[in-house]
């Protein structure tokens, strides 16, 4: 089955996340006018939820007919060498660019000289502050984090018993975490739910795993984990060992296969999906439309959706995560 | 004719209680006393922090940096480093997983054998690369920072193919519940596990030759060649068990976790050195106690647990870190120079 | 002078024989085609100048380098030892000029590094206690076997060493200047166990520079020049001075030059002077410009340290320390060496050489911040080559190539390359911490007559030596160190070895 | 039979062109001849890589490396390390955003003077960090790992802090456009100060006694400090010069980013040490050369670069560059063997 038309949020003036989103249908090209060479540009390629972004893409590739070459740069600190490989990528020529930043303001120059150099620029995932971007397909990660709070206070609203929250929203600095951060404080302000205690740390499940048994300890009557995918997948077997699966709950602000998993099984209560498969798909789709000058909606975020036990059997998952038989993949010749 | 000098006050108790102190100071190291403090400060700041629970998890969370340490101490006593620990750690963790999910879907009805296929796979895996490290080292003379920085990044590529980045599920929940959760007389296995291993360490490395030779090649690899001491085999020798301490730490946090992950153990390499420095093991080799690099292991993973509950704010924990670790090293300069002053 | 090939006893072959060894070093034959054998029960020494291939030959015997041609054959057998191991294993032990004591360990487990005593896998660290125990009072020596090597001095590092050849199964025993920084009383300790073990057959080659030794030990004596087999002679046969033109090529002539004595001022003065470690408890001296001081003691009774502790080595616990006039107790070593105080160490390896790095950087270390080096922060490296190379022609150095890492040199002349340094700058005050350790005998002649040159032109010198005649000759006053304190002070006629010797073991000067 | 083991008998001239190669290869070390193979293999792979464009951008991808491993490669002289090289980018990339986007709004009309002074704060920010660590290891005697880990912790925690973990913009455009990508004679301006600073740093390695003092204390501390070196003053000043070596590639950095960023930098230490070592810069002090260090970079940006247009897979590509680094320094191994082997 074809992805497509699907149901998008817009956003028009595009860039603006000010003004309020509208909501479209988003239909890709049929076919590319020839195979264009596609750079992309990864912060890393190590977990499932940028997996899936991956195969969107390449799947978009193959389907299109365009060359892909994909890098990584080895993780959110490594933002000289990203830039290093949009460098070298594209100076062996590229059409467009799709790129999953690692910092919102600091490739701003290098978008700058891609545009220059008239390769078009497409921002995916991450988001970046450059005025001179060619389209964008992401969700703000602030929208994500909203989402798991607004799950969480829609459950304990303003007046009713409150209920105690440990919020580990990831590695400290990377901007993704602090925009997740910043939806997640806004949105559950004025609820019932009480954020106990902030814990950054790294997104290795070791790390999110000693964070939660700490947190644990600190706070023996808490009530919600709260926190990323990985602290999800790291506090099921943790919770289920002391006892504490039925007390405390947890909620993920991203998701995963191993998310998904526990979501069937109702480990874990929820977690709002940003369908990284779909992003990758137009991302690629809006950068083969730049390359060949028919880009129409330059802003587009698939519709975040939260999913829990209830709904997660209707939910075409095939949005979210990259089939099981999928591998990284860097090159589509 | 004889000038020989009038006699200087000597005065060795002039001060006999100070003195004791001073000598206990000397005798027992910083680490217990900076451990006996540490519980003091976070006892005073969070109520849950002095509990047997809360200890028993300080000492299972201190596990696997503890048993990763006394590996990386062999390494550092024969003088060299072993940077390629996060990365032992990672592929024993993805091949155990791997395997054992493999073996239990190939004979659901030997479930503890898939077990133990699956852990000696992940083992023989992790070991391997000390193997490789080790022969690098040994009969290349290669610098063990380059040698085990480069496998570091070829095995960290390989464990990154081999999942493709997503953890690997489907071990059998056994494995889990019991290696990871399981507890014996009221400890957790993994302790256990430590503890033996710790036992292991102490004798190999005071009471066997082989440990001998590690202090040896350190001290003075000339020397020791002069000897008549196999050196090679000894800096072989040395990274093989480091690799293979981590490996077992590794298949621990494999259980611990429930999956297998590539992304695991990357910030190891420097925290086990620092665990081992704290405990006043050399970097240029020879010199090195296994109980201070456990209490040293044990030292950082409570503080870190004692910041948690005290709910310090994440920034500052990093600084107060960096703060202490190098307060340890000073304090244990004071000791020594303490130490110099007694005369036995 | 018999020729050692015509010498041999019919029907028994040699216990150990070299024909035609080469080695290469890079830029330098170490030797050349050397031959050499050795008889069982024989001591056998090798005499040479410094680099004359000495130490090269007994570590290709030793197993510790791989000559680059040429035939070993042990008891007519062919041998070769790749390792150190192997040649152990064959009962070939060896005493090295650069010890091989690990410095983190303990005495009694450097005694037993490499072939510790086990029972069932583990170490037998009781039984190891005894015999180290019993091994050092059989040799004599006293150490505390629970010692640290690294807080021991060179002597006593030396005295481990040395017992730990005589720990093992010999056939073939050599000992690489085993004596340079020990005083008699452990030498001749030494000398006892070599005839011992002489009586049950045992091959020992051994190396000094040292003549008195060779007439109390050798049976043959083989001399090197240049890598290249000279002679091998019989010890009873030949002279000293005969020995020496054989070494040479040319005659040396008087070794201890006479150095004139004309007391000035007071330069140093050290009054009642105690370290924190203990080693000297109370002891005073003083030296004057053009005077030569020699302290002397045994392994261990301070002399040493109390110099160490003026120069600001050591942490002292009292008294005063007077240089030039200005109370310097406790200054920096970087203060006094500016206000011209010159300090040799004794152990060249641990205080005094980078080894990787050239000689000449060595040589000029400290007088880099002095004028033809010193260009206000820059340094002028044309000048300091040159300047290396004056000091380096002056002291001999062999080969002449100072811009070579000083790991690639001979004992001797690595001691060269330190000793040069006190070249570098004006001082007025040097003191020479065992100087001539592993240098020969015609260098040591040039040493001592370029210490004779500083002393007369006004400088205050104090040399600090074990070995005796040095002492003995030299000095124009000396102090005898006995437990940390100055058992006495001799001057000119005085200095006698039936004066010193009493003194040594704690005996009142008469 | 001879004992000349495997050695096979010396043959000076048997084969005079090898003996040439050879000795070429001895003379002009192991990079130069790793870059040539590395630029004939990549240019075989990919048609862009032999551009100017394209060498001119490994060139300047470089400069950071480059420049922070001249530091790294002083402190390394004197035996030490500096693991505090990361730190000390990011916190001048935060310092000299914040400070030069202050200027900036409080003197609008004067903005090359906000340029200059906020350049100045982060220089200064980032070089204190140095002689915080140099009066660690120097004055404290605290082994320099952990005093330059214990600072990188404590320096991070500061840079976020200062951030609350986003990055700071706001600094005048002209910044980024001269300092970041501005060229004079065709040269990025980054390569300019690189060149600059690798001139600094030779003359001051080679010919001031500030320089030969650092070799002396990684030579032989002893020996230094008996011969009159002001070894602390040396030490102190070695990682001051380190911090403000990386000072300066974090305020290129900055510019090249247009933002400051405290998540910049954590692959340094490693990486800077790792082109040291291949540089032939010894861990244990007292040898390397300033030329070589700049070839090191060069060489792992190089290789990155190529592995880049031939299109090779990262997961690939970490195992590529893990093996490369290992190659290198057998390949001097090999060398250094050769060496040996030539007569003078
Ligand atoms: N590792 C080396 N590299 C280069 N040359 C060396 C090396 N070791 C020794 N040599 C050279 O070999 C020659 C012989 O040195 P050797 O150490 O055998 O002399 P020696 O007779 O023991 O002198 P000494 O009495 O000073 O100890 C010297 O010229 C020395 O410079
Ligand atoms: N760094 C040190 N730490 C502890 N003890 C030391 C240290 N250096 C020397 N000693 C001890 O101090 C005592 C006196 O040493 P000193 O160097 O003065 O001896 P010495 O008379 O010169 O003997 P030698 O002939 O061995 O040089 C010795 O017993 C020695 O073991
Ligand atoms: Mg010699
Ligand atoms: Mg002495």
């Amino acid at each position: 089955a074809d992805w497509y038309p699907l149901k998008v949020d817009i956003w028009d003036p595009p860039f603006d996340f000010s003004k309020p989103r509208q909501q479209a249908e988003y239909t890709p090209l049929a076919k590319a006018s020839a195979p264009h060479k596609i750079c992309v540009s990864f912060p890393h390629l190590k977990d499932a939820y940028w997996l899936g972004v991956d195969y969107g893409i390449i799947d978009e590739a193959k389907r299109l007919g365009v060359k892909v070459q994909l890098l990584e740069a080895g993780g959110y600190t490594e933002l000289s060498k990203q830039i290093s490989q949009i460098e070298d990528c594209t100076s062996g020529g590229a059409a467009a660019i799709i790129i999953g930043a690692i910092s919102y303001d600091g490739l701003n120059n290098v978008v700058a000289e891609l545009k220059k150099k008239k390769i078009p620029v497409v921002d995916v995932i991450n988001g970046m502050s450059s005025p001179e971007l060619g389209a964008k397909s992401l969700v703000s990660f602030a929208d994500m984090g909203s989402k798991a709070g607004v799950f969480l206070a829609k459950q304990h609203p303003a007046g009713s018993k409150s209920v105690k929250v440990a919020w580990l929203p990831g590695p400290a600095g990377a901007g993704w975490v602090e925009s997740g951060h910043k939806g997640f404080m806004e949105a559950v302000k004025g609820s019932a739910v009480e954020i106990v205690d902030v814990k950054y740390g790294d997104t290795g499940k070791e790390v999110q795993a000693k964070l939660v048994e700490d947190v644990l300890q600190a706070h023996p009557d808490l009530d919600y984990i709260a926190g990323t995918a990985v602290t999800a997948e790291a506090a099921v077997p943790i919770l289920r060992a002391r006892g504490l699966a039925d007390k405390v709950k947890l909620v993920a602000y991203y998701y995963t296969p191993g998310v998904d998993q526990y979501i069937r099984r109702g480990a874990v209560l929820a977690a709002p999906t940003d369908s990284p498969v779909i992003q990758g798909r137009v991302a690629l789709d809006q950068a083969v439309r730049l390359a060949e000058g028919k880009i129409e909606l330059r802003h587009v975020g698939p519709i975040i959706e939260v999913v829990t036990k209830d709904n997660v059997s209707k939910i075409d998952m095939s949005t979210t995560l990259a089939p099981a038989s999928f591998k990284p993949t860097f090159t589509t010749n | 004719m004889s000038i020989a000098a009038t006699n200087t006050p000597q005065t060795p108790l002039r001060n006999p209680p100070r003195q004791l102190l001073k000598r206990a100071f000397v005798k027992v190291g910083v680490l217990p006393i900076l451990l006996v403090f540490a519980i003091l400060v976070f006892r005073s700041m969070s109520d849950n922090f002095l509990t047997v629970q809360n200890l028993t998890n300080v000492v299972r969370q201190s596990v696997f940096l503890a048993i990763v340490s006394l590996g990386q101490m062999m390494v550092l006593l024969t003088g060299g480093f072993d940077l390629s620990v996060g990365t032992i750690l990672a592929l024993t963790s993805v091949t155990t997983a791997l395997a054992m999910s493999g073996f239990a879907l190939a004979m659901p009805d030997m479930i503890l054998l898939a077990i133990v296929l699956g852990a000696l796979v992940g083992l023989a895996c992790g070991t391997l690369v000390g193997l490789v490290s080790g022969i690098g080292v040994a009969a290349f003379g290669v610098s063990p920072f380059i040698m085990t920085l480069g496998v570091a990044s070829m095995g960290f590529g390989i464990a990154l193919f081999l999942t493709g980045g997503t953890p690997v599920y489907g071990m059998p929940p056994e494995f889990g519940e019991v290696m990871g959760f399981g507890a014996v007389l009221g400890l957790p296995l993994p302790i256990w596990v430590a503890i033996g291993l710790v036992g292991v360490a102490y004798v190999l490395v005071n009471w066997t030759r082989l440990g001998r030779s590690f202090y040896a090649v350190g001290g003075n690899a000339r020397a020791a060649l002069l000897s008549g001491i196999n050196t090679k085999a000894s800096l072989v020798a040395v990274y093989v068990l480091s690799a293979l301490f981590t490996a077992v730490a590794g298949v621990l946090l494999t259980a611990r976790l429930d999956s297998g992950e590539a992304n695991v153990g990357s910030a190891m390499p420097l925290e086990s050195i620092a665990a081992c420095v704290i405990a006043g093991v050399s970097l240029r080799g020879g010199i090195g106690r296994v109980e201070n690099v456990v209490l040293g292991a044990l030292f950082i993973n409570l503080v870190q647990n004692g910041m948690n509950l005290a709910r310090i704010d994440s920034y500052l924990q990093t600084v107060v870190i960096g703060a202490i670790l190098i307060a340890a090293v000073i304090f244990d300069q004071i000791r020594l120079r303490f130490a110099a002053d007694l005369k036995d | 002078m018999t020729m050692s090939a015509q010498d041999h006893r019919p029907g028994e072959p040699p216990l150990l024989e070299l024909l035609k060894v080469s080695k290469q070093y890079p830029g330098v034959l170490a030797l050349d085609a050397m031959n050499f054998t050795l008889r069982r029960g024989e001591v056998h020494v090798l005499f040479g100048e410094n680099g004359a291939g000495k130490s090269t030959l007994i570590s290709v015997i030793s197993g510790a380098t791989r000559p680059t041609s040429g035939d070993m054959l042990m008891n007519g057998e062919p041998a070769r030892f790749t390792t150190v191991h192997e040649a152990r294993a064959q009962g070939v032990t060896t005493v090295f000029q650069e010890f091989s004591v690990v410095p983190s360990l303990s005495v009694e487990e450097n005694l037993f590094l490499g072939s510790e005593l086990s029972c069932g896998g583990f170490l037998a660290k009781r039984r190891m206690r005894q015999e180290a125990h019993a091994i050092l009072q059989r040799l004599g020596f006293d150490l505390d076997p629970r010692a640290t090597v690294a807080r021991l001095t060179r002597a006593e590092q030396q005295m481990v060493e040395i017992a730990r050849a005589f720990r093992s199964k010999l056939s073939v025993l050599i000992l690489d200047e085993p004596t340079a920084s020990l005083t008699d009383r452990e030498a001749n300790r030494l000398f006892e166990l070599v005839d011992q073990v002489k009586a049950q057959g045992v091959g020992i080659i051994y190396i000094t520079h040292r003549m008195h030794e060779i007439d109390r030990l050798a049976d043959r004596i083989t001399v090197l020049r240049d890598g290249k087999f000279i002679a091998t002679v019989d010890a009873r046969d030949v002279g000293q001075d005969e020995l020496v033109g054989l070494m040479t090529g040319r005659v040396v002539g008087q070794v201890f030059p006479n150095i004139a004595c004309r007391p000035g001022r007071a330069v140093l003065s050290i009054d009642r002077l105690a370290t924190g470690s203990g080693s000297v408890k109370g002891a005073s001296l003083q030296v004057r410009a053009g005077e030569l001081v020699g302290l002397a003691g045994l392994v261990g009774s301070g002399k040493s340290e109390i110099i160490r502790a003026a120069f600001g080595l050591e942490r002292t616990t009292g008294g005063t320390v007077t240089f030039e006039g200005k109370d310097v107790t406790n200054a920096s070593p970087r203060r006094l060496l500016r206000a011209g105080f010159s300090y040799m160490p004794p152990d060249r390896r641990v205080e005094g050489l980078a080894m990787m790095r050239p000689c000449s950087e060595n040589m000029t270390l400290s007088a880099l911040d002095l004028k033809p080096l010193a260009e206000g922060p820059f340094l002028n490296r044309y000048r300091e080559a040159a300047e290396a190379r004056r000091h380096a022609a002056t002291l001999e150095l062999h080969p002449m190539r100072p811009e070579r890492a000083v790991e690639a040199f001979s004992g001797g002349n690595q001691q060269k390359v330190l000793l040069a340094r006190s070249l570098t700058r004006p001082f007025s005050l040097y003191v020479f911490d065992e100087p001539t350790v592993g240098v020969d005998v015609g260098t040591r002649a040039a040493i001592y007559r370029f210490i004779g040159r500083l002393c007369e032109a006004g400088a205050a010198v104090i040399v600090i030596s074990s070995d005796l005649p040095e002492i003995l000759n030299l000095s124009h006053r000396a102090y005898v160190f006995y437990d940390g304190r100055v058992q006495a002070e001799l001057t000119r006629p005085n200095i006698t070895e039936a004066a010193i010797l009493p003194l040594f073991f704690g005996q009142k000067a008469a």
